[in-house]
């Protein structure tokens, strides 16, 4: 039974008391009222810096010098009670939680009226462990937070330094060593035979169609004799220069820088137009 | 050496381990004396500086005897925490790792999504992981940042709670 | 002074001008001197630390002659060359100045992009001409960089590769 409408887990309030039992020292304050005192204009006050009815009950108990452990539940259950009506009275805005501890108060009281079973298990019995254990774990709460409150912190207590820039920076080189480079180049060297270099190819027998047009026109005129069209094409060339050497004849026969002539084999031969070795 | 320690603190924003260290010097002739020169540091800081042991690691601050002039500069003081804030962070740090439902159940009261947010904002809480129970609700543990705000060493450096006076004091403070 | 002037610095993560330091000084009969401890700071330094004037005022960085020390700190560890980089770097060398379709024909591969600009990057090779050939490709060639590496006195210098027979049996090796 949960008498309370706060979330719960019940495990770790129970496993935090037991492994860690606070021990409650009630010293309260010699220059504090007694009893139920509240100064008028403090109540609201009292009431707003409370986070919860948990916290109202323990700064009872505490300005009580009341133990803990043995909490003198019917007390309690009356200040509270008063805390609650004079709040009420004055028309102050309380949470519902208030009222729920209220009735969870009372329902303690009512317990205990009753009468123990000789053979029962204490702390299953008692309805007031379970208050007291939720009140170590506030107090404990209190405490631990009351000891963050006396560490340094950064920028109040001291100034962490901030860090100093640096010049831009770059990568370190790679691991690479000088054998590693030539590993990689033996490695290519050592590597199936490729085609020739591009180097090569650039003096290979491959030209433009351009350049075998002015190279065949100044043969021809040099020798101003007719040509056979072997004779103009490149010897033991591949298809590709072959090909180049023929369109370079027939684009210049086109342009009629070149002519065709008939020869008394019944054949043609490739001559420069007479007009043009004159003008040269 | 010192000045080589000095450069790598004072160029780094987390504290640096020895660890971290000796995987920067070792191996480096040059550097043989470091872990000397580190202990002679922490002894002795060097010049307004003060090298102290954080969050596992080391790190330089300004020595508290300029703090006065040191606030000079920085006029506004970081805003005090709110203490259902502080009391969160009190149970995530003595607790950890802890639900939310269970911080709710420590302090007694429920746990505002705000101050959650406000203390992840500060880089002091973060989620490990979940509980392997219905709905697994994340668990909060505090960060290497918590550690360097409250200038601790470790998680097991947070003080000790001996008797509730303090408790006590707080409340009627 | 000195002292009282550094720990400002270090404690702040921006410039500040002098303006901003004499309303921190003035009027405090103790900090008289400042100025010209900004003035000697300016000047010398303090440590691993030069105090430099930027845009906004003055801030403390790490001398450059940490570079080396703070790098191994903040930059992450070389990676090494992939085989194609090598590869292209070594045909660089051995046959500089190649063109890049060149070099694809020593491969056997195309050579992408990045590679040529990665060891261009690294500052290991660059282009010194052009070919006179149709398209005028650039001619790469290996940089005083590179030869600094691998710490070559000449391009000349670099290791002779043995005749292939004697590479086919160390390849059967």
């Amino acid at each position: 039974m949960q008498p309370w409408g706060w979330p719960m887990s019940g495990t770790t309030a129970e496993s935090g008391a037991s492994a860690a039992p606070v021990r409650v020292h009630v010293q309260a304050r010699a220059d504090l009222p007694d009893g139920l005192f509240v100064p008028p204009d403090a109540l609201e006050l009292l009431l707003e810096s409370f986070s919860g009815p948990l916290e109202l009950l323990l700064w009872l108990i505490r300005r009580n010098r009341m133990d803990i452990r043995d909490i003198p539940v019917a007390e309690v259950t009356r200040q509270y009670l008063h805390y609650l009506h004079e709040a009420r009275r004055r028309n102050l805005e309380l949470a519902a939680e208030y009222l729920v501890m209220a009735a969870w108060l009372a329902e303690i009281k009512a317990r205990m009226l009753l009468p123990v079973p000789p053979a029962g298990d204490d702390t299953d019995f008692d309805p007031r462990l379970e208050l007291a254990r939720r009140l170590e774990a506030l107090a404990m709460v209190q405490g631990q937070a009351a000891a963050l409150r006396t560490l340094s912190q950064a920028g109040r207590d001291f100034w962490p330094v901030c860090p100093a820039l640096h010049p831009d920076l770059f990568p370190a080189p790679p691991p690479v060593s000088l054998a590693d480079l030539a590993n990689a180049w033996r490695a290519l060297l050592l590597r199936p035979p490729r085609r020739l270099p591009p180097a090569h190819t650039l003096v290979h027998p491959h030209m433009g169609l351009r350049q075998r047009m002015v190279e065949m026109l100044l043969l021809c005129r040099r020798e101003p004799r007719p040509w056979y069209l072997n004779e103009l094409l490149p010897l033991r060339a591949d298809r590709l220069a072959v090909a180049v050497s023929l369109l370079a004849v027939l684009e210049l026969l086109r342009q009629r820088a070149l002519a065709l002539v008939g020869n008394e084999d019944g054949g043609w031969q490739i001559v420069v137009p007479a007009a043009q070795v004159f003008g040269s | 050496m010192r000045e080589a320690l000095l450069a790598l603190f004072l160029s780094s924003a987390e504290p640096l381990t020895r660890a971290r260290l000796a995987g920067i010097f070792d191996g480096d002739p040059g550097c043989a004396g470091w872990e000397a020169a580190l202990d002679m540091l922490l002894a002795t800081g060097e010049g307004p500086l003060q090298l102290v042991c954080v969050a596992g690691g080391y790190r330089l601050q300004i020595h508290p005897r300029h703090n006065a002039l040191v606030a000079r500069l920085h006029v506004e003081p970081p805003r005090p925490l709110s203490r259902a804030t502080l009391e969160t962070l009190a149970v995530i740090a003595y607790q950890q790792p802890v639900t939310r439902p269970e911080i709710e159940h420590w302090r007694g009261v429920a746990v505002s999504v705000q101050i959650m947010q406000q203390l992840q904002e500060r880089g002091w809480i973060t989620i490990s992981g979940h509980r392997d129970t219905p709905g697994r609700p994340a668990l909060w543990v505090t960060t290497p940042g918590f550690l360097e705000h409250f200038s601790l060493p470790s998680r097991a450096a947070l003080p000790e709670i001996v008797t509730m006076e303090e408790g006590q004091t707080d409340m009627q403070a």
